[in-house]
């Protein structure tokens, strides 16, 4: 049975191909059960090779399908082939499971747009891009897979293409990420030129076997983490997942929330080998985790775009994921991906819901009030905020506290304190968003206001499911405080995730540590209701206060502008005088310039042919007493 | 007697003063008198060294050469009239029709 | 399996022109029909080179060898792994040229498809050559057609570029010249035996100072035609100008016969030349690499960007073949296709462009995807392809570089590396000006989607890219035997001197590795 | 082998040329077209007898007049081309108001002039018929006698060409006087040591090469050249640009060649046709490229030929010489039919701006004259790229690197102005109308045997290369 | 008395030919080349060479030089061309024809010094000549005529009115 796992992309590219073949000419309804239909079934077969990879023992682990030979070339190897273990278990079931209800979800939210089947067919090649991720055997298709991801991201991004804006969105995330990946194909370079190999099974065994120093480790974790950082949109890469936001909503959800953003932290669980061999890769992807985290956080402050503070919010909480991967809590980092990919995609569809509600509006500050006019939503969209922000019984607080826990015990008091400080912001921004979207004046446009429902039920019942596992998902993962049985979900990576040292703190640290994130989360929620609810002047009176770091956090740090006049207008600036004056100076100014000598030349010469007899006759007898000079003398 | 080399030293003058002369001079038909100069220079030259020699070869040539100079001057004399027929000048420098 | 397979592909397009000639010039249609047919018959008949190539033989094969004028001046061609897909890749973009121009190509229809059959006859024949004189033959041949397709049919400035192209090209095939006699003259003292057959010549061993001057002629001719920076200027130029068949044929062919001269030529005749070279070599591939991307990035004309995108990806093939490595000579093989296609199809695409707004410059542009929807997808394809997104060719050849270099110089391979940066970069952002957006231009909106003859074209060319991407196996076994005995050829003629340097000092000082040439039917003695 | 049989081309020649200057003046007719024909049946003859007498080294006259296998390859090649600028001459002729029937006699003359050049090795005698050329051809350069500009070309030929014959003589008597004879083997044996008399046979041997380069135009010898080229009748230009150049080399190849394995101190004769032959390429082709009329444009292509038969010489790789010869008659005369084809009563199209869209008005002849221009540029698989290969590869076995390097470059300059020529042809809108007179079938007969010429010695060389072989195996030196 | 003779024809020849070299009137000119014709007529007498010395006086000054002067007459020239007056014209023919000199006498030297005694050989008798030039030199004087045929045509269809006229 569970050697079917290789049809688990297979599906969903399939019909991804259908639809770009016959796309145009099939029927919308068709269209969107055959997608749903697609990305379910590999949801079954997930669920399936999920069941029977628990049946077998932990030796066998990984699964591999080979199918054939994809690269051969003297040394260089890449086989076309899919594995299945734990980790990939996890992230497949996350793909497809939430996948799926994002897609049903689509349904609803893309129903009037024209290019219907343009948008089905990118998320069921996104699908399969990303399951190629997830399943490859090796560094160069798991490439493969990230490389398609990003294609998707940029073909979903820019899907309103006719919007200047979006189109710009869509090729900044394709340029920023693929700055990440020339990182990344080094790195696989380096691994090809230290192992020999590509498979993960064989770069796994050559750490074991200590084929590996530990300064070649740290290069190639490095350059590796360069490609997470690009796909993941850590600082300095991050800045293109925020303008992601002007793709359709449920590609919000789905990519740049639940999946696709989270192929770095994979990547770096994947090769936690490396990275635990390595230690200082592992410190910097904690350090660089934490900043952008906290620096994220900060930047969701001041938004007013639901869907950008969302972005941030995302990005810190990549940034969550990295602390625990680059802490050594692999597990951990990859429940927080397994939690945030619920709450967060609820979120996303929330707020995707509230836009569909306002005709598209997006500002925060043209909303409030509207819990009464949206009961289906709000309260899934308080879940997920509940969620997200640390409060206690839901996913979020968890994974959350999982992380922050080994980050404590590993000793890296910075990374924690970073962490704890993101919390009460992300406790405060999310309650911002709530507050002003739900509570408080209504500040609607008339025009809007007119036109306000409620969404169908094609959307809303999608949420609730989230909503569903947005509470319950945690509890795969229950923190050592509860009993150490009942961590299934780090016992279940186990054999993925073989953590040599794992530094425990005692109990009741443990204990304390809990209690006092959950303070700080509830005093972030308490701050934005006295902020928002409360006083409703004092952000006022802050921003009247301290105006420069409002306008910093406002415009994101300049991080945008201050990218745009240090490298891409120096490179553009740059070219355009190296073509204008290398290129068409010196280079064609040489050719030209010796053409021109050369023309000269035959006019000076021409200058001798006067047409006198005389002139021919002087120039013949130079000519003879030149020759009986030379053959003289 | 006189020594040969004595006629090819005044030939080489005659041959070079010819050829100045052909330089100098601006009218085509005194320009072709001196190339009738240098071809009697060349002349003087073979005999004085048929001479020397004691063979009558350089004669032979000789007349050879007159035949030939008066070839060249029906010849050219026949050219110089057609241009002046055209031009009414046999000035050296108005011959300049095409140059460059 | 007797048939003269190669001769029949070479001269069928000769023979085709000829009969062209006598068809009358209203024909427009006939004309283009019978041409078509003609490339779509040798390109079937060129699959069967494929099918019945032994990917174990390094050797040439299909060989044919007839004597032809003398002093070691023969008919002799044949295909080995390296040449094969190079063959191959002409055979199918000429049809696909030709089918392009349908209706760009209003006027001198006749004229055209002569000169574009004659391209296709001296394009093989320097492919198939294993005659040092009939390489040079076919080289210098590929020059004249392409000399009028650019100079009749091309834009403004077309004189300019077409003069450029061919003098500029020249000035370095005519140095190579030179050296070929200088080589032909060495072989000849050597054995006493005139040959020009690239198998004997593998044979001498040289002396390096005598190399260095051999190999920097033949380099340079090569260089220019790839183009290498600082070289390239000519191929913007050319590029813009020329019609859109003649920039695909330009681009996809004519270049690699640049880096297919290095393979076959420069490099295996003069090892201890290129080594002293390599370096310099190198890094003036690397600068073109990077340099072209940068140029490409501010290009105003979408065909000078692409033109600039082919000084950059030619240049990593050039980074690649000079890591004498099995992965990355393969590698710069097989992204020659790749480049052949992905470059090829760019063009193609901003040749429908050019035909519906008759302007190539990216500020008229903008939002065209709206309109054309189709020609969208396949222009994203082509462009994706180019910019070497896994899954698609190119990427199996730009990896297969990269690592190539990467054995070979991993401070060239590091720097390599943004090129994967710099052709998005480039290609992206000219995608989403001409094509997203709001629409800008009125013109746009009278944009009639692809039609089935443009379909007809690109189709083939997308199909392949899937599949030369997902599975390369059929097209790298080929390559196998032949790449590797290129390089054990370099490597085993570079020790050879080494061990007899001493012998002697003298500036003449050659020998053969074998004196026992076997294939020396005339013995001719030396006139006078 | 002494027998009468040697006379026999010569004859046949003096006597047609007798012939038609007795039906000229005995017939009147408006038409001339019979004398051409006439003429050519007569150098068919001519032809027939060198044909008949190769391989068997008939002499005669002391051996004076000598047909080796060289000598019959040479004049063959005479024949040929002067067959072909008569055919090209017969329209002109008639359209170009230049009716004496006088001409073809003038040429068989000139052809007679040649032959005896080539068939001896006595410079006096090499002398004589050289001024048997020379006086036909200052003749037929001024035979537009309604146009100052030949009559002027005419004019230059004739009084540089006297004065460069002066030289001759003059080098030829310092030989007399060194050696006492005339013949060229008694005059090169005096070479062999170094003696009193060197100098003088320095000298006379270097003033003998300005006589001849004078009449194969080599630079600074070769200042008539463009003014006579274009003056002359357009038929006229191409015999010139073949005929006496040939017979020059031929000398030059008789006169050096034994010179070479003889001569104590060959080195500054050798080096000093080196510069000579590297300024004659590099200046013909300069000053080509500033030209705008077509005629002028081939004079200075013809002068850079000169300079790469130079290297042929300097390689002494005879055979390569004489291929270039084969070929470069078929494709220079080829060129000028086209020019001349391009022309109707009266009218002659000879700037460049005439040429605009020519390609496409008249295929044919566009077709046929890029042929030719890529020819004498030197492009595959024409004969001007084999001839050019053959030069320049015996010199690089010679050693001869430099020259050649400067060769190659000089040629690239050519490609310059030969391809511009075919830019106004195809690339340029025409800027006035040009309409040719096409009734001259015999003109295009004779496009069409250079076209094949051209591409037969450019692919298929094979049967001329053989017969080269012999005739240099040949080359008789008494 | 030979010596003394020598001198004269030479100083003769010389000044003829600078004479030319100034006069401006070509008839003029014409008269002073006859004069060094004869002149070297009588070095040829002095070289042992009295018939070509009388050819010289028959064919040269008096044929051709005659042909000269009815051509000269025939142009009719109002006013005489005097020679080139720029002076670097003239520097540089004098330039030219000193290097040319030099030249030559350093060619020459070889022959000059030691200075060649004279040798008395035979005089070259008209009948040694005319067997000489029937035997030995038939072919060349057989091309002779042919050059002559040439000259005639040439001349002829040059001057001539057209037919038309």
């Amino acid at each position: 049975m569970t050697d079917i796992f290789w049809i688990i992309p297979l599906i969903p590219g399939l019909s991804s191909l259908i639809l770009v073949i016959f796309g145009t000419k099939l029927p919308k309804k068709y269209i969107s059960i055959q997608a749903c239909a697609a990305v379910f079934a590999s949801f079954v077969v997930s669920v399936i090779s999920f069941i029977g990879l628990k049946q077998i023992p932990h030796e066998a682990y990984p699964l591999i399908k080979n199918l054939y030979p994809w690269i051969q070339s003297g040394d260089f190897k890449a086989a076309l082939s899919f594995q299945f273990d734990p980790l990939t278990a996890v992230m497949a079931l996350v793909v497809t499971g939430v996948g799926f209800i994002i897609h049903v979800y689509s349904i609803g939210y893309m129903a009037k747009d024209k290019s219907y089947a343009r948008f089905f067919q990118n998320m069921n090649l996104f699908t399969f891009s990303m399951l190629i991720l997830v399943m490859g055997s090796n560094l160069v298709l798991m490439f493969v897979g990230w490389e398609g991801v990003g294609l998707c991201s940029y073909l979903l991004i820019g899907f309103w293409f006719e919007k200047h804006s979006a189109a710009n969105a869509g090729k900044k995330a394709f340029i920023v990420n693929r700055i990440g990946d020339a990182g990344f194909i080094l790195g696989i370079l380096f691994i090809f030129i230290y192992v020999g190999s590509v498979e993960f099974r064989a770069i796994n065994e050559a750490i074991g076997g200590g084929h590996i120093t530990q300064s070649i480790a740290t290069l190639i974790a490095l350059l590796l983490f360069v490609g997470a950082v690009g796909k993941s949109a850590q600082i300095p890469l991050y800045v293109w997942l925020p303008d992601a936001m002007e793709g359709p909503t449920p590609v919000s959800a789905l990519i740049h929330a639940a999946t696709m953003v989270t192929a770095g932290v994979y990547m770096v669980a994947r090769m936690n080998l490396l990275y635990t061999l390595s230690g200082t890769a592992a410190n910097i992807v904690a350090l660089v985790g934490a900043i952008t985290a906290f620096y994220a956080a900060t930047m969701a402050l001041t938004q007013n775009d639901i869907k950008r503070v969302l972005a941030y919010s995302t990005i810190s909480q990549l940034g969550y994921m990295f602390i625990g991967c680059g802490v050594g809590a692999y597990a951990a980092g990859i429940f927080h991906l397994y939690t945030h990919a619920f709450f967060k995609s609820l979120l996303f569809l929330s707020a995707g819901s509230v836009m569909h509600a306002l005709s598209g509006e997006l500002n925060m500050q043209k909303m409030g009030g509207l819990k009464k006019y949206l009961p289906r939503t709000f309260p899934v969209f308080l879940i997920g905020a509940i969620a997200i922000s640390g409060v206690p019984f839901l996913s979020g607080f968890f994974s959350k506290d999982a992380i922050l826990t080994s980050a404590f015990a590993n000793g890296n008091y910075l990374v924690w304190a970073l962490g704890i400080a993101t919390v009460v912001l992300t406790a405060f921004y999310m309650f911002r968003l709530i507050f002003l979207t739900f509570f408080g004046q209504e500040r609607l446009d008339p025009e809007v206001k007119k036109h306000l429902h409620e969404s169908p039920p094609v959307m809303t019942i999608p949420l609730q499911i989230l909503a569903f596992f947005s509470i319950v998902a945690g509890y795969v993962g229950l923190p050592l405080v509860f009993g150490k049985k009942l961590n299934l979900f780090g016992h279940f990576l186990e054999p993925v995730i073989k953590v040599s040292h794992e530094a425990h703190l005692n109990l009741s640290t443990e204990c304390l540590l809990i209690l006092f994130s959950v303070a700080v989360a509830l005093f972030g929620i308490y701050l934005a209701y006295i902020f928002y609810i409360k006083k409703p002047q004092t952000p006022h009176n802050l921003v009247a206060k301290f105006p420069t770091l409002y306008k910093l956090l406002y415009n994101k740090y300049y991080v945008d502008e201050i990218y745009n006049a240090t490298i891409v207008q120096p490179m553009i600036k740059g070219s355009e005088f190296v073509y204008d004056n290398f290129d068409l100076k010196v280079i064609d100014g040489t050719l030209n310039g010796s053409a021109k000598t050369t023309g000269f030349f035959g006019k000076f010469f021409s200058y001798f042919q006067t047409g006198l007899i005389k002139d021919y006759a002087l120039i013949f007898l130079l000519g003879v007493i030149l020759l009986l000079g030379y053959l003289l003398f | 007697m006189v020594p040969t080399s004595y006629f090819i030293i005044l030939s080489a003058i005659l041959f070079v003063l010819g050829a100045f002369a052909f330089f100098v001079k601006r009218d085509l038909i005194t320009q072709f008198l001196c190339i009738e100069v240098m071809l009697s220079a060349a002349n003087l030259a073979f005999i004085a060294f048929a001479k020397s020699a004691s063979s009558l070869d350089g004669q032979i040539i000789v007349i050879f050469i007159i035949t030939v100079a008066a070839a060249e001057a029906a010849v050219g004399l026949a050219i110089i009239l057609l241009v002046y027929r055209q031009k009414k000048t046999i000035k050296s420098e108005d011959m300049n029709l095409m140059k460059g | 399996m007797n048939a003269p397979i190669l001769s029949i592909i070479t001269f069928i397009p000769l023979a085709g022109a000829l009969l062209l000639i006598f068809i009358n010039k209203d024909k427009e249609n006939l004309l283009r029909t019978i041409a078509l047919i003609l490339t779509l018959v040798i390109f079937v008949i060129s699959l069967s080179l494929y099918i019945n190539f032994d990917d174990q033989n390094p050797d040439p094969q299909f060989v044919e060898k007839s004597s032809w004028i003398g002093y070691g001046i023969n008919y002799h061609i044949g295909i080995d792994g390296i040449s094969l897909f190079l063959v191959l890749l002409t055979t199918l973009l000429i049809p696909i040229a030709i089918l392009s121009s349908w209706k760009y190509i209003g006027k001198r229809v006749k004229e055209y498809l002569i000169f574009m059959l004659l391209l296709e006859t001296g394009i093989i024949g320097v492919f198939v050559s294993l005659n040092l004189f009939l390489f040079y033959v076919f080289w210098e041949i590929t020059l004249v057609p392409m000399y009028f397709l650019i100079g009749i049919w091309g834009g403004k400035r077309r004189i300019y570029a077409t003069i450029k192209y061919v003098l500029f090209t020249m000035f370095g095939s005519l140095l190579m010249l030179v050296a070929i006699f200088f080589l032909y003259s060495m072989y000849y003292k050597a054995t006493g035996v005139y040959s020009f057959n690239i198998f004997d010549m593998y044979k001498l061993v040289l002396n390096p100072s005598i190399q260095v001057w051999l190999f920097l002629a033949f380099a340079l001719a090569f260089a220019i035609k790839v183009p290498m920076f600082p070289f390239h200027t000519w191929l913007p130029d050319a590029h813009v100008e020329a019609p859109t068949a003649g920039s695909v044929i330009l681009a996809a062919i004519l270049l690699k016969m640049g880096a297919y001269g290095f393979l076959r030529f420069a490099m295996p005749l003069f090892p201890d030349a290129l080594t002293k070279f390599l370096p310099y070599l190198g890094v003036l591939a690397l600068i073109g690499i990077i340099y072209g991307g940068l140029m490409a990035l501010i290009q105003k004309d979408v065909k000078s960007l692409v033109a600039y995108s082919s000084v950059s990806h030619m240049g990593l093939i050039m980074l690649a073949i000079f890591s004498l490595n099995v992965e990355g000579i393969q590698g710069g093989i097989y992204q020659m296709l790749n480049h052949g296609l992905s470059t090829g199809a760019l063009f193609l695409c901003v040749g429908i462009l050019y035909e519906r707004a008759h302007t190539r410059l990216i500020k008229d542009f903008g939002g065209v995807s709206k309109q054309m929807p189709v020609f969208a997808a396949f222009f994203l394809i082509c462009m994706l392809s180019s910019v070497g997104l896994p899954g698609l060719n190119g990427f199996v050849g730009e990896i297969l570089c990269l690592f190539g270099i990467f054995k070979a110089n991993m401070v060239l391979a590091i720097l390599g590396v943004t090129t994967v940066i710099l052709a998005a970069a480039y290609l992206l952002w000219m995608f989403q000006r001409v094509m997203h957006g709001p629409i800008t231009n009125d013109r746009v909106h009278n944009f009639k989607d692809l039609n089935k003859r443009e379909i007809a074209y690109l189709l083939p060319i997308i199909i392949l890219m899937f599949w030369m991407g997902l599975y390369p196996q059929p097209f790298l076994r080929k390559m196998d035997a032949s790449v590797n005995k290129l390089i054990n050829q370099i490597n085993q003629k570079k020790t050879l001197f080494t061990e007899t340097k001493k012998e002697s000092e003298l500036l003449w000082d050659i020998k053969t590795i074998e004196n026992t040439a076997e294939d020396h039917q005339e013995k001719e003695e030396p006139v006078q | 082998m002494n027998s009468l049989n040697a006379m026999f081309p010569l004859l046949t020649l003096i006597v047609g040329a007798l012939l038609v200057l007795i039906l000229e003046v005995s017939i009147k007719r408006e038409n001339k077209t019979y004398l051409a024909f006439i003429s050519i049946i007569f150098l068919m003859i001519c032809g027939f007898f060198c044909v008949q007498s190769w391989g068997k080294d008939f002499s005669y006259f002391n051996n004076h007049l000598y047909l080796d296998n060289f000598a019959l390859f040479f004049s063959i090649v005479l024949i040929i081309t002067t067959i072909l600028v008569t055919l090209i001459s017969m329209k002109y002729l008639s359209l170009q108001n230049t009716n004496v029937g006088e001409y073809y006699a003038l040429l068989l003359l000139a052809l007679s002039g040649m032959l005896i050049m080539v068939s001896s090795s006595d410079l006096i005698v090499i002398f004589l018929g050289l001024e048997v050329l020379s006086m036909s051809s200052y003749t037929l350069a001024g035979l537009k006698r309604d146009d100052q500009k030949s009559s002027e070309a005419a004019l230059k030929y004739f009084l540089l060409g006297s004065f460069a014959s002066a030289f001759l003589v003059y080098g030829l008597a310092l030989l007399y006087g060194v050696s006492n004879s005339t013949s060229i083997a008694v005059i090169i044996d005096h070479f062999k040591t170094e003696s009193s008399l060197s100098f003088m046979a320095f000298a006379g041997l270097g003033l003998v090469i300005v006589g001849f380069g004078f009449k194969i135009a080599v630079v600074p010898f070769h200042m008539w050249t463009p003014d006579v080229y274009q003056g002359a009748p357009t038929p006229i230009t191409a015999f010139f640009s073949i005929g006496p150049k040939a017979v020059g080399f031929a000398v030059l190849v008789r006169l050096l060649y034994p010179f070479w394995h003889v001569a104590y101190d060959s080195e500054v004769i050798f080096s000093l046709l080196w510069i000579i032959s590297a300024l004659t390429m590099i200046i013909g082709n300069l000053i080509a490229l500033r030209q705008t009329n077509i005629k002028r444009m081939l004079a200075y292509s013809s002068i850079a030929h000169a300079g790469y038969l130079m290297v042929a010489i300097l390689s002494q790789d005879t055979s390569s010489l004489m291929f270039y010869f084969v070929v470069y008659l078929f494709m220079n005369i080829g060129a000028f039919a086209a020019v001349i084809a391009l022309g109707k009563k009266d009218k002659e199209y000879l700037e460049l701006d005439d040429y605009a869209g020519i390609g496409f008005k008249y295929p044919w002849i566009g077709a046929t004259f890029a042929v030719f221009l890529f020819s004498l540029a030197g492009f595959p698989p024409t004969g001007g790229f084999l001839a050019k290969f053959y030069v320049f590869s015996a010199a690089v076995r010679e050693g001869l690197v430099s020259l050649v390097i400067i060769g190659v470059l000089a040629s690239l300059v050519s490609v310059y102005y030969y391809l511009r020529i075919i830019v106004y042809m195809y690339m340029r809108e025409p800027t006035h109308e040009v309409d040719i007179n096409l009734e001259n079938p015999a003109l295009f007969l004779v496009l069409f045997l250079c076209l094949y010429g051209v591409l037969q010695l450019g692919i298929f060389p094979g049967n001329i290369l053989l017969i080269i072989k012999q005739a240099v195996s040949s080359i008789a030196f008494l | 008395m030979a010596h003394f003779l020598f001198f004269l024809l030479a100083i003769v020849c010389i000044g003829a030919v600078v004479a030319m070299i100034f006069s401006k009137n070509q008839a003029y000119n014409a008269l002073f080349i006859i004069l060094l014709f004869v002149c070297l007529a009588g070095l040829f007498g002095l070289l042992n060479a009295p018939f070509i010395a009388v050819i010289q006086i028959i064919v040269y000054a008096g044929g051709i030089m005659v042909l000269f002067l009815f051509v000269i007459m025939m142009i009719d020239l109002q006013e005489g061309i005097p020679p080139e007056r720029k002076r670097w014209t003239i520097g540089l023919s004098f330039l030219i024809a000193g290097v040319l000199i030099i030249e030559l006498l350093f060619a020459l030297k070889g022959f000059l010094f030691p200075a060649q005694a004279a040798t008395a050989g035979s005089p070259g008798s008209p009948t040694d000549l005319g067997r000489l030039l029937f035997t030995k030199y038939l072919y060349p004087f057989e091309i002779t005529s042919v050059l002559i045929i040439v000259a005639l045509v040439g001349a002829m269809i040059l001057v001539k009115k057209k037919d038309s006229d």
